[in-house]
């Protein structure tokens, strides 16, 4: 278990690093599905198939099937490089040094690594999880859909050739 | 069998989390940019599942639930944005689409 | 918590299994080309591939021997990486849903129960739709990669065509699992079980759903022709106008990967539909306990077959959809159907449910 | 929580009610809902609609609420729990803590009367606008304010509870307001409707707080309740908190019934359409505060020195006005400064403790006040306008019902036998002097006041309708009858002001104060408690010597009167002139306006334009604050306008940049 963890942690890594290291949209597309599918390997581990497949079935399936499809769409080949941005330039590499440090240091003062304690494995069966759903969470789920709706408006709208 | 503590989980969504971050300030192509915010939301849905199995109640998964539908909505919009974009300028570089500074 | 030499068995049982699946799988592959050249043949009331081999048995061995041999093109300016990526991608993914269907009633050797099946997820309808959604990408990849208008159209096509149909597929199956109550496949062949009851009696009715989930499964079923791109639905290669789509570029292996992709992807909707619709490998079981263990098994492969059979059915008749009509197929017929069924069955079990 | 004994109460009250009553509570609704519906209809579409469909949106209104008022009394009196009063919370309106005020009615005898009292007058009144608004524009704004106030009268008159009152009591006030300003072009009608709003406000704001000292002392607004409560009392507990509430809400009662000192808003009143002096400034609204001190009768009862006061203001607000009357040539005013010292009279009816007598003669009042002031109408037209009675005279050979109308309400009002304002003017005096609170010198008041209440009538009258005409020939041939429109509301008024007295025959003439005994279930409690907490009362004059007297004072003021302007009428300018000093005083009705003018106007405006204006709004909120703002935020905007550099990425840095500052602060917290 431990090891697949580490495994699937590392490939993670590894591809958000190339996500952003690309300079072609599309590698940078596929390796951020390699992500997706070692977070859902994760996600597995930690004994949540449901979320896993999800996470597997929308992101990768469905959201960044249509990255690639605009990818492809506009044809995006290799990024040009500018430099205008001048406070990006000097200023994001300390941040990004100073914020990964600073996160990382919270999580060691907070969740020491010896803390094993593992609550027994809870139920997140579909059955359970739609339960929850249906139950506790059933407006903010019918919000969700409507925030879909107007977001599918939306994007017909904006994508539209006359605009 | 040895277990991972909950901290090894935030750790690794820190990382793609600061990694998402970078790649939005270094990457000049919108699209990536892009991706890269979808990178950084991974990265907290990791947090919330680490948590919700480490807290033992189910809500973490709901939420990261939650926030995959909003990204596809997100998504949704934004390509379509980026499409009317790319009519507008002709480029996909983020950095010419400075029109609405001052 | 099994001993060692437990797992080194279960193991070893896997592995034999994975063995089995992926042989008979390949050979059914290989030889479902056959016979659609074949059926296609007599449709047309030609004689189809006869000089290799009896009946041209052995055509398909010659295929692969040609495929082998024959010269691997890249085409200029395309993606290397990715161009090799693609079929790959696909033949993978393709090959990866058989895993978790399961093909016949599990049986106990030396005390230990050993299902026919390579892994029982409890999600395995989801899982396989995770994997058939990951297989949009091998195509619009190959297409946009082998850097031709024709190839990347049939991309795009075909991209925007499995994601379109990809939701009338999961609508469609909503209701069968509302009926199980589960996503193990296992779990959903063993609720159809038996015969119908109709008030008590029994009417000699196999209990199985498409005789109450028929619109679902006439959804499902046009979905998964759309999803596989096969006729009427195979716009992405659509060859009087894109030549042959996504694949135009590629020849040799890789081509063959595709080939194998698609013949695979017909197998396994096939193995669903029988899963879901028709109760597996349920049906007439008797004699002693090997043929006990072999009729199911059999009883399923003779479904699926009948599937496959009808796919190559369409396939020599049926003409081809024009695009816009694929979509609004899709969106505008298929998908509200879906969500109809899924209404009325939820009505249903809840009024059952009620009195 | 002390609503829920209550709501049994009220529930228990209401199925007896359901029981003996058919559903009186509809018909309640029923009577109070048309006008307000008339006033929407008419707000709303009366721009497109005809004058016809306005006026018979209206009328009809009115009229209809009329008819349920009287189906309503009927139905009340043949119930056999009768005298019980009846209250019906339709919905709870507030409810925030202890306080819960309830969309209720309460209705009892005395409600049937007023109720009744302002259906009726307010039908015919808007019976007569319609022919007196015809040529006046903006005839459905009028119709419509006309239905609007109907409605908040009735709802003051119906409230079961003091914020429902109190509702009812500021929109009739708001009503006034919109209808004497209804002319709003003219700027002296525009600012008497402006000083009848502010002037009233200052009773209200004793109201309110009388209201609140009330609820703080009995944790509870419901006329119900309250009265329970307090009738509970022994004689003399929480007398100074009683005579505090008793007070303030006389205050109100003052300002509204336009009582000593808040009097002066009445006369500027009449610039408003005569109709509208008839209604509003005559019949109704302004006997609306004798009405709350009458319903609050108990808590008088309870506070004898506020019932005193109450009685004393009254005989000098009758005495004073009706001296400034006499001097009026300007009919309308003449007929307010009347209306003014009506209203005293009856709030000394209130005040000696015959409050029975103060209703009885605010219900005579209403008819023969607003006949007069009808009939005041019906000249004005004939006269276009013109209302200075040195303009007039001998008009009754052109106004014959006008005349006959005018005659009539005139005689009521002077107290001449066998008309209406006899009988009830006759209790009052009688009660003045024999009443609970009786005192010698209300009553020779009251007597003089009455005395010259006739001498200044008759003068009207004989200088408008008598003697030989004074009318320039350019108005001369102009004159002419009203319309039946007009004429028939004049008639039936006349009436009523001949008959709506005989309700009760006077004791002197071994009557049985019928109407008295009627009010008896509503007045009792106080009257008693009354009775015990003042044994004794005069008793040296009998009621007929008493009504001799009054008759005796009306009886010179009608000679005076007749002698003075029809058989030689030099006599007036000889007294004017020997008296000069006071006759000035009095034709400048003691120089009220102008003092009031000196204490209170002069020094706000001073303080508000030297001060508030060029110091604080000018010099600290304008310059210092308004402008200080916008230049400090348009300095700093400069400043940060660089940072919108339009460029993405930079963006990024920036809340990366928060983020990590952020953490850091945290980092400092722990």
């Amino acid at each position: 278990m431990a090891i697949l963890f580490y495994i699937c942690a590392a490939v993670a890594v590894l591809a958000a690093l190339n996500v952003i290291l690309q300079r072609t949209p599309v590698y940078s597309a596929l390796s951020l599905i390699v992500v997706l599918c070692s977070l859902a390997g994760v996600y597995l581990l930690l004994g949540a198939e449901f979320m896993a497949v999800i996470q597997v079935i929308i992101y990768a399936g469905a959201i960044m099937v249509l990255f690639v499809f605009v990818i492809m769409l506009l044809n995006a080949g290799h990024e040009t490089t500018t430099h205008r941005s001048r406070m990006a330039r000097w200023l994001g590499a300390p941040l990004i040094a100073a914020i990964l440090v600073e996160l990382l240091t919270v999580i060691w003062g907070q969740f020491p690594a010896t803390a094993k304690l593992l609550p027994a494995p809870l139920d997140a069966s579909p059955a359970a999880i739609g339960h929850l759903l249906f139950r506790n969470y059933v407006l903010p789920f019918e919000v969700t859909s409507i925030v879909i709706l107007v977001a599918i408006l939306g994007a017909v709208v904006l994508a539209k050739k006359e605009f | 069998m040895p277990i991972v503590p909950l901290s090894h989980y935030l750790a690794l969504s820190i990382i793609i989390f600061v990694l998402g971050a970078a790649g939005f300030i270094i990457r000049r192509n919108i699209i990536t940019v892009f991706m890269c915010i979808e990178l950084m939301l991974n990265a907290v849905n990791l947090a919330f599942m680490a948590f919700s199995r480490f807290l033992g109640n189910l809500d973490g998964q709901l939420f990261v639930f939650f926030v995959i539908v909003v990204a596809a909505a997100e998504a949704a919009v934004g390509l379509a944005i980026i499409i009317a974009l790319y009519r507008n300028h002709e480029s996909l570089n983020i950095e010419d689409y400075d029109s609405m500074k001052m | 918590m099994a001993t060692y030499s437990d797992m080194g068995f279960l193991l070893l049982v896997a592995c034999v299994k994975i063995a089995v699946v992926l042989l008979v799988l390949l050979t059914t592959v290989a030889y479902l080309t056959w016979l659609e050249r074949k059926v296609v043949a007599h449709i047309q009331a030609r004689w189809g591939p006869y000089l290799v081999g009896p009946h041209g048995l052995l055509q398909p061995v010659a295929d692969g021997v040609k495929f082998i041999l024959k010269e691997d093109i890249l085409p200029l300016e395309a993606d290397r990486v990715v161009y090799w990526l693609a079929p790959f991608l696909g033949f993978v993914l393709a090959f990866l849903c058989i895993s978790v269907i399961p093909f016949g009633r599990g049986f106990t050797f030396h005390g230990h129960p050993i299902e026919l099946q390579i892994a029982d997820l409890n999600i395995g309808l989801l899982f396989i739709f995770a994997v058939t959604s990951l297989g949009v990408y091998s195509i619009a990849l190959a297409g946009w990669s082998s850097n031709s208008k024709y190839s990347l159209f049939g991309g795009l096509r075909s991209s925007a065509q499995m994601i379109s149909y990809e939701l009338s597929l999961g609508l469609a199956v909503v209701g069968v699992v509302m009926l199980a109550g589960t996503l193990s496949l296992r779990g959903i062949v063993d609720a159809q079980s038996g015969f119908w009851h109709i008030a008590g009696v029994n009417t000699w009715l196999p209990h199985w759903n498409i005789f109450v989930q028929p619109v679902a499964f006439f959804v499902y079923f046009t979905a998964a022709v759309a999803e596989t791109n096969r006729v009427p639905f195979d716009l992405p290669e659509g060859e009087t106008e894109l030549v042959a789509g996504f694949h135009t570029e590629y020849s040799s292996m890789k081509f063959a990967m595709f080939f194998m992709s698609e013949y695979a992807n017909m197998v396994t909707v096939s193995c669903l539909a029988t899963l879901l619709f028709f109760g597996g490998w349920h049906g007439p079981v008797f004699g002693p306990a090997l043929l006990r263990i072999l009729l199911p098994v059999f009883w399923f492969c003779l479904k699926v077959f009948g599937f496959l059979f009808f796919y190559i059915w369409m396939r020599g008749t049926l003409p081809r959809f024009r695009y816009d009509q694929l979509m609004s197929l899709g969106w505008k017929f298929l998908l509200p159907l879906g969500l109809l069924n899924i209404l009325v069955t939820s009505l249903a079990i809840a009024w059952h449910e009620a009195g | 929580m002390s609503r829920v004994p209550k709501t049994r109460a009220e529930k228990g009250n209401r199925k007896t009610v359901r029981g003996t009553f058919m559903n009186l509570e509809i018909l309640l609704l029923l009577m109070v809902l048309p006008p307000l519906l008339g006033a929407a209809l008419n707000g709303i579409f009366g721009r497109r609609f005809s004058q016809g469909v306005v006026s018979l949106i209206a009328c009809g209104g009115a009229g209809l609420s009329m008819v349920f008022a009287l189906l309503a009394a009927w139905v009340y009196s043949a119930s056999r729990s009768q005298p019980v009063p009846f209250t019906y919370p339709y919905f709870t309106w507030i409810q925030v803590g202890e306080l819960q005020a309830d969309y209720a009615f309460y209705y009892d005898r005395l409600t049937l009367i007023m109720t009744l009292t302002v259906t009726v007058v307010a039908f015919l009144i808007h019976l007569y606008s319609r022919g007196y608004m015809e040529h006046e524009g903006g005839y459905y704004r009028f119709f419509c304010y006309l239905n609007l106030f109907l409605f908040m009268m009735l709802t003051l008159v119906t409230a079961a509870n003091y914020p429902l009152m109190f509702v009812g009591w500021e929109g009739v006030g708001l009503c006034s307001y919109l209808l004497i300003g209804f002319y709003f072009r003219k700027k002296s009608a525009a600012d008497a409707g402006k000083k009848a709003f502010i002037v009233t406000r200052i009773g209200d704001a004793g109201f309110t707080v009388g209201v609140a000292l009330l609820f703080w002392t009995f944790h509870s607004l419901d006329f119900h309740t309250v009265y329970r409560r307090i009738a509970a009392l022994p004689q003399g507990e929480f007398a100074g908190v009683l005579t505090a509430i008793g007070l303030l809400i006389f205050l109100g009662a003052v300002g509204k019934s336009a009582q000593l000192p808040l009097y002066v808003w009445l006369p500027d009143a009449m610039e408003g359409p005569t109709p509208v002096s008839a209604l509003i400034h005559a019949a109704t609204m302004v006997t609306a505060g004798v009405y709350l001190v009458a319903r609050s009768s108990i808590i008088y009862a309870h506070a004898p020195a506020a019932l005193a006061v109450v009685g004393v203001i009254g005989c000098l607000t009758a005495f004073y006005a009706a001296t400034i009357a006499l001097t009026q040539n300007d009919l309308k005013r003449m007929l307010a400064y009347s209306t003014i010292s009506q209203l005293g009279y009856m709030f000394l009816g209130c005040g000696v403790g015959v409050f029975a007598a103060g209703i009885f003669h605010l219900m005579t009042h209403a008819f023969f006040k607003s006949l007069l002031f009808l009939a005041a109408g019906s000249v004005m037209h004939a006269m276009n306008g013109e209302l200075d009675m040195r303009k007039m005279g001998g008009l009754r050979h052109k106004l014959k019902i006008t005349h006959a109308t005018f005659l009539i309400a005139t005689l009521a009002i002077s107290g001449v036998p066998f008309f209406s304002g006899f009988f009830s003017k006759d209790e009052i005096l009688g009660g003045a002097y024999e009443g609970p609170l009786g005192q010698a010198w209300l009553y020779w008041a009251g007597t003089f006041t009455a005395g010259m209440t006739a001498f200044y009538m008759f003068r009207a009258l004989a200088m408008t309708f008598w003697g030989k005409s004074r009318v320039e020939p350019a108005a001369e041939h102009h004159l002419h009858e009203s319309s039946s429109k007009m004429t028939v509301p004049l008639i039936v008024l006349a009436f009523f002001s001949i008959v709506a007295g005989y309700v009760s025959w006077p004791r002197a003439w071994h009557g049985s104060e019928a109407f008295d005994r009627y009010l008896a279930p509503v007045f009792a409690p106080a009257q008693d408690a009354l009775r015990n907490a003042h044994p004794y009362h005069l008793e040296d004059l009998s009621p007929g010597a008493l009504m001799g007297f009054a008759l005796l004072a009306a009886a010179i003021g009608i000679g005076i009167a007749l002698w003075w302007y029809l058989k030689s009428t030099e006599i007036p300018e000889q007294l004017a002139e020997r008296f000069a000093d006071l006759y000035t005083i009095l034709i400048h009705k003691y120089y009220i306006d102008e003092f009031y003018n000196w204490l209170i106007v002069r020094p706000i405006c001073v303080v508000s334009d030297k001060f508030l204006w060029r110091v604080v709004d000018v010099g600290a909120i304008d310059n210092t604050l308004v402008n200080g703002t916008g230049e400090a935020c348009s300095t700093v905007g400069g400043l940060l306008r660089r940072i919108q550099s339009g460029n993405i990425p930079s963006y990024a840095a920036w809340v990366l940049l928060g983020a990590v500052l952020w953490l850091l602060y945290i980092f400092v917290i722990h």
